[in-house]
């Protein structure tokens, strides 16, 4: 007779709430982020997306560097470049269908453009003009956002509310590293496993939140382990290889779609520029770092997939330089031009219904704007 | 033509009627926010809107209001009227940056293109006997954020009225409940609900020619009973119940205070950065001439909300209201 | 040969930031909650241990009874009850050493006057007198804490600074499983975690959020499954099990204070009182639910485990039913009299400076209660 | 006796001095935020300090303000001084629940025993060409939160007396620096850094007699531009500096009211609801007899911060502070 079944009556059980997990999703993510590039899945990979996913690479690497010295050239008040991070932002373009939603970080231009939205209006808010420059609706692709991590929400709920009226709608949701450790990427990402809503989170793991390092930002095994604790599957990939973005961003995709909820991907990145034109990298990362990323620039390694596979000969090869660089050719010249911004539009958009003190304030700045002209004018005051 | 037959309501029986017609009127309007299904609210305002409606238009979220109201933004991204209910004044706060940074300029961030038209309950003030974070008046922090309407009622008719006007609106409103006014009751008539005054309209709840005390929400039955017992003192006394903070009504409060020449804003909110303070200022900058004595406060106290067992001395009451009456220097006029 | 060595030079690396894990500790928490009582191990028990919770688990059963009894004498404004989670309040306490310190939720007046907290002075702030009745400080109990999780960051910042200042201190922090879901549970879960503090984090997941039940609340496995993604060990326990909880979280104290960084637990327990006092749990719950749960009682196992063991004779049981006896007469006595407050109080601790505004507020009401006396005493006003 | 040589200092200088010597001064000074360690701040104000005092004194905080603030209260409670840098004015707002909740009034909950010396410092108002979040004035809020003292140097020996008086305060502390004196430079003997003011005392800047203009922060360079500019126009304008909004020094500026007779309140936050509505009816109400004319006030408009290209047609200029100078019914005097 063992010890318990002495004790007769009172054996063990759970308390009643508890309930064994049936679900078979595995918990935890992959162990070792997941890679096409350079593997046997690779020759599986469709030539069409690959030549697509290169272009936008090329284009966006072309991108980054023109911004950056627009900015040198005074013309962009800031910018924060993504190069060496291209794979992700093209590939999260690309896993959307044209009637889903992206919800950018301030970092993600490029997905933006990718997305379809003018390459200058992408760029208003950067240049100091108005806060957002691109219609929202017309791509589907909210306003870039400053304040970290509070975009995620707003793709939830658009996600769910998307669902609820029935339309097949994916909302795709980019934050950074150092944006996991807001309150609101903890929110959204409960808010969606709750609901079942149609929205994958895709957060950019570039090693930095402008100077602090991964470490001083987290102690988990990795970012994307962060899913088990909401319930939704999490997804480890390499965010440099741009196959393996797009295929796992892909699939979350269309698992939202059919109605098996959100993900969360963690794409591990490097971001090979400074955190904005305007910051010093020298103070806080020494450069055999940044070398060693360089040898595993995402627009290498597919081009090595490319060759291998036949795919990059020199005519395809050559259409996508001259693409781009007539995209740089035109984003030099559109943005040479200084845009004409109306200050009294300052009053217009605050409400729907406009205000006593916002009219008598649109009267003010007038009158002063009128005497301005006056004096410019060389009239009386 | 057949007569209606005008019932006593409560404020809280008002409110839930109204967001009933509304979600009825407009299958965009959605009610979120903790407790707000199964249970009705802790102030029993979405009673039966669950069971109604079902959980997706009356939805009980997890416990997290910077959630609720980022979610909340995303749905009226995609078209819905969502309606958010914060469960006390002071558990508002973890929403304050989706609040100030994204609801109050996603239009005006667009241009006009993405309007986010999101009605925020929020109950507020105190005199219910609340634990502390359960009696706060936060309407200071409303105001000072351009982008947001800031409505309260102070009665049965208005709390119906201006609460869907509210949610009609394509701007985003803060809708403050007074919670001591929740039980308040007065004859209304179900079937003339949206027959008051728009958001943006002050109203005069008694007329008078001494002086004229502005005010709004839970201190508005206090200043009408001020005034009654002014009669007493002399002091004829004109009562104006905002309504909405912004917009401010300008034109009614200074037509008021044009006539009769004195003023004294009333409050419970802190008074030191207070609605007060720039009620009493643009008062002063349009009616300078016509004022005989400076614009006084009455407000809350510049303390954290004060336990229960003390909160009566914080509240402005009726005497202290007419204290201040006394302060407008009427030795002036002798 | 094959396709991967026909591939040649470019085999597929992991990018360089990825670390594979070392750490030995399991990442995901127990399966199912964790049990003592009725299983072999409760041999193991330390009488004396079991005997000392038996007793404040008595108490603190009585404790709630009394003071909901003094919520309709109109005595107390409002009562939150922890009937059913003695287990979690009691062994909370325990865990700790006098030189710890607590951070209470709401609901937690068990576990604060289980620190030796006076139990009237920890009613101060529910019974309408001031917010906080006793001396954080005498006994390291942080004030109850109303705005659900802000508690939490407050205990990593103690613990982190007394670590920092080399003092052997560990901070235990509760919250329930609806405030899981705020922003500052992951905030705070995540700073203990990079900055190893040693803190313990309780979670009492007693099935809902006043109405809201948890399925609503989140869709993880497991409340304790949310360690994984801070990289902190979690552990799911039967809350009603007093010598479980009080064996996991003394195992996470110890760990804590030994430099290994904090620990999340989960115990699953119930609410067996409504929300509050105030609350009508009819209009969420049936009866059969509560029936099941009250059959799962935590003094009822603890008492099975100590007649078995021969630890609960006549003698033993009658002191521990006086002594709560004697600690309810008390409360009823001490709580029948009205408390005294100065109104002049109020302006008193707001600033240590004190401001020339509150001087002339002060001076206000003190004039007016002088003219309230004058009125009352029928002197002329 | 040696004498030091007085030499130029820009206000980022002048703040790191301050947080080096209080570091030096007081073990339990700690400084924390995102970035403060390794870059030394997105402002450089940290810079060296974690070199200096090791990364457990100046410490890179995980990216999250509500945690940066709320574990600072923990540190707090177990004695330190914490000095927590928000990176930017609207990156503050995550953490306002804390702030309002328990910063503010810890203190007043525990009846003084559990007092809260933390320093919030807060780079604010615009002016710098900052895209949309980082130019917001968000001292409205911070004002109307009982509990809190809100300082803002405009000087260089301010920047520096200020922050160590606010660091040494047992009171927590909005410390508001004016992005755009950053980099202003004045000469300032490091020597005697903290024979300023105390927080609580407004200074005169600039002594006249035909108004004064009450300000603070970022508006005060304004404003002793505007009253140089004013000669030309023929007044003699008084330029009062607030230095600190809570407390608020009601003796210096209404004493220059009372001289001066007329005033406008200048600052850049949004006007309604902002600062000037305070400042001007708690100057009306004490000098209301001494007033040729309605205080005025000059402010941002009621709109979210525009966008860099449009910010000189938001932040009040000389032009729009002579234009309302013109308003004070000068004909009246005549
Ligand atoms: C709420 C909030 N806090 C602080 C900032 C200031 N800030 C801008 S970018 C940045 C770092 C972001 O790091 P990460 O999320 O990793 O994105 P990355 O820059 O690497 O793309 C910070 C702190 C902000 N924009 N929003
Ligand atoms: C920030 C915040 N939001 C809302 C509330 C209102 N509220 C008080 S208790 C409660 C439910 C708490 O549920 P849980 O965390 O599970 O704790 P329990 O009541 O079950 O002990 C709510 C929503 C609050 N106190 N704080
Ligand atoms: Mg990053
Ligand atoms: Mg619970």
């Amino acid at each position: 007779m063992t010890v318990m079944e002495q004790r007769g009556a009172y054996r063990p059980s759970p308390p009643p709430a508890w309930q064994p997990r049936t679900d078979p999703t595995p918990l935890l993510p992959d162990e070792r982020p997941y890679r096409v590039l350079g593997t046997e899945t690779a020759a599986e990979a469709d030539p069409e997306l690959l030549r697509r996913l290169y272009t936008q690479l090329v284009r966006g690497r072309r991108y980054n560097a023109q911004a950056t010295a627009l900015t040198k050239q005074g013309r962009l008040a800031v910018y924060p470049s993504s190069t060496g991070q291209e794979a992700c932002e093209v590939a999260a373009a690309l896993a959307l269908e044209e009637r889903d939603w992206l919800f950018p970080s301030y970092r993600d231009t490029l997905a933006v453009i990718a997305r379809g939205v003018d390459p200058v209006e992408a760029l208003t808010l950067l240049r100091g003009d108005w806060h957002t420059g691109y219609d929202p609706y017309a791509h589907r692709v909210a306003p870039l956002s400053t304040p970290l991590a509070t975009q995620l929400p707003h793709a939830v709920g658009l996600a769910h509310a998307a669902r609820l009226k029935g339309d097949d709608v994916v909302a795709l949701a980019m934050v950074g590293d150092g944006g996991t450790s807001e309150g609101d990427f903890h929110e959204a990402l409960n808010f969606a496993a709750v609901w079942q809503a149609p929205v994958v989170f895709l957060v950019q793991n570039n090693g930095f939140a402008i100077s602090v390092p991964l470490a001083k930002q987290t102690a988990a095994p990795s970012l994307a382990h962060k899913a088990v604790g909401y319930g939704m599957p999490g997804r480890l990939v390499d965010g440099n290889d741009a196959a393996a973005v797009h295929e796992v961003l892909a699939a979350a995709v269309r698992r939202a779609r059919e109605g098996g909820g959100p993900t969360l991907v963690e794409a591990v990145t490097y971001r090979i520029d400074a955190h904005t034109n305007a910051d010093d990298a020298t103070r806080y990362r020494g450069d055999t770092e940044v070398d060693t990323w360089r040898e595993h620039d995402p627009i290498v390694l597919l081009e090595r997939e490319l060759t291998h596979r036949g795919l990059l000969d020199e005519d395809f090869a050559g259409r996508v330089r001259e693409d781009a660089e007539a995209m740089a050719a035109d984003l030099r010249a559109r943005m040479n031009r200084d845009p004409e911004l109306d200050p009294m539009h300052l009053f217009d958009q605050v409400y729907a219904e406009t205000t006593g003190q916002l009219r008598e304030q649109r009267a003010l700045l007038r009158a002063e704007l009128e005497a301005e002209q006056q004096d410019q004018e060389g009239g009386p005051r | 033509m057949t007569t209606v037959a005008v019932k006593p309501a409560t404020m809280a029986q008002a409110l839930t009627r109204a967001l009933r017609d509304a979600m009825t009127a407009d299958p965009s309007v959605h009610v979120m926010g903790e407790d707000v299904g199964t249970l009705g609210g802790v102030f029993r305002v979405t009673d039966g809107l669950a069971k109604e409606f079902g959980e997706t238009r009356c939805t009980d979220t997890p416990l997290a209001e910077a959630g609720i109201l980022g979610t909340a933004v995303g749905m009226a991204m995609y078209g819905l009227r969502p309606v958010v209910e914060m469960q006390f004044d002071a558990f508002a706060y973890p929403a304050f940056e989706q609040l100030i940074s994204h609801v109050s300029r996603m239009r005006n961030r667009t241009r006009g293109r993405m309007p986010l038209p999101i009605t925020v309950r929020v109950p507020y003030g105190g005199g219910i006997g609340g634990v502390e974070h359960h009696s706060d008046s936060s309407e200071a922090y409303y105001m000072a954020t351009p982008g947001l309407h800031v409505v309260t009622p102070a009665t049965v008719a208005d709390a119906y009225g201006l609460l869907r006007r509210a949610i009609a609106s394509d701007d985003p409103v803060v809708f403050l409940e007074p919670k001591r006014l929740y039980w308040s009751k007065d004859t209304w008539n179900p079937e003339h609900p949206t027959d008051v005054e728009p958001i943006g309209r002050a109203v005069v709840r008694r007329t008078g020619r001494s002086a004229t005390l502005i005010t709004y929400g839970p201190s508005v039955p206090v200043c009408l009973e001020a005034a009654e017992a002014a009669h007493a003192e002399g002091w004829d006394l004109e009562v104006v119940d905002l309504r909405s903070l912004v917009p401010f009504d300008d034109e009614t409060v200074c037509a008021s205070v044009r006539r009769t020449g004195r003023a004294v804003v009333v409050h419970e909110s802190g008074g030191f950065g207070g609605p007060g303070g720039e009620i009493a200022a643009r008062v002063t900058e349009r009616c300078f001439h016509h004022l005989e004595a400076p614009v006084l406060r009455v407000a809350g106290f510049d303390i954290p909300y004060p336990p229960p067992m003390l909160e009566r001395h914080h509240l402005p009451g009726v005497d202290r209201i007419l204290d201040a009456v006394a302060r407008l220097q009427w030795e002036a006029e002798g």
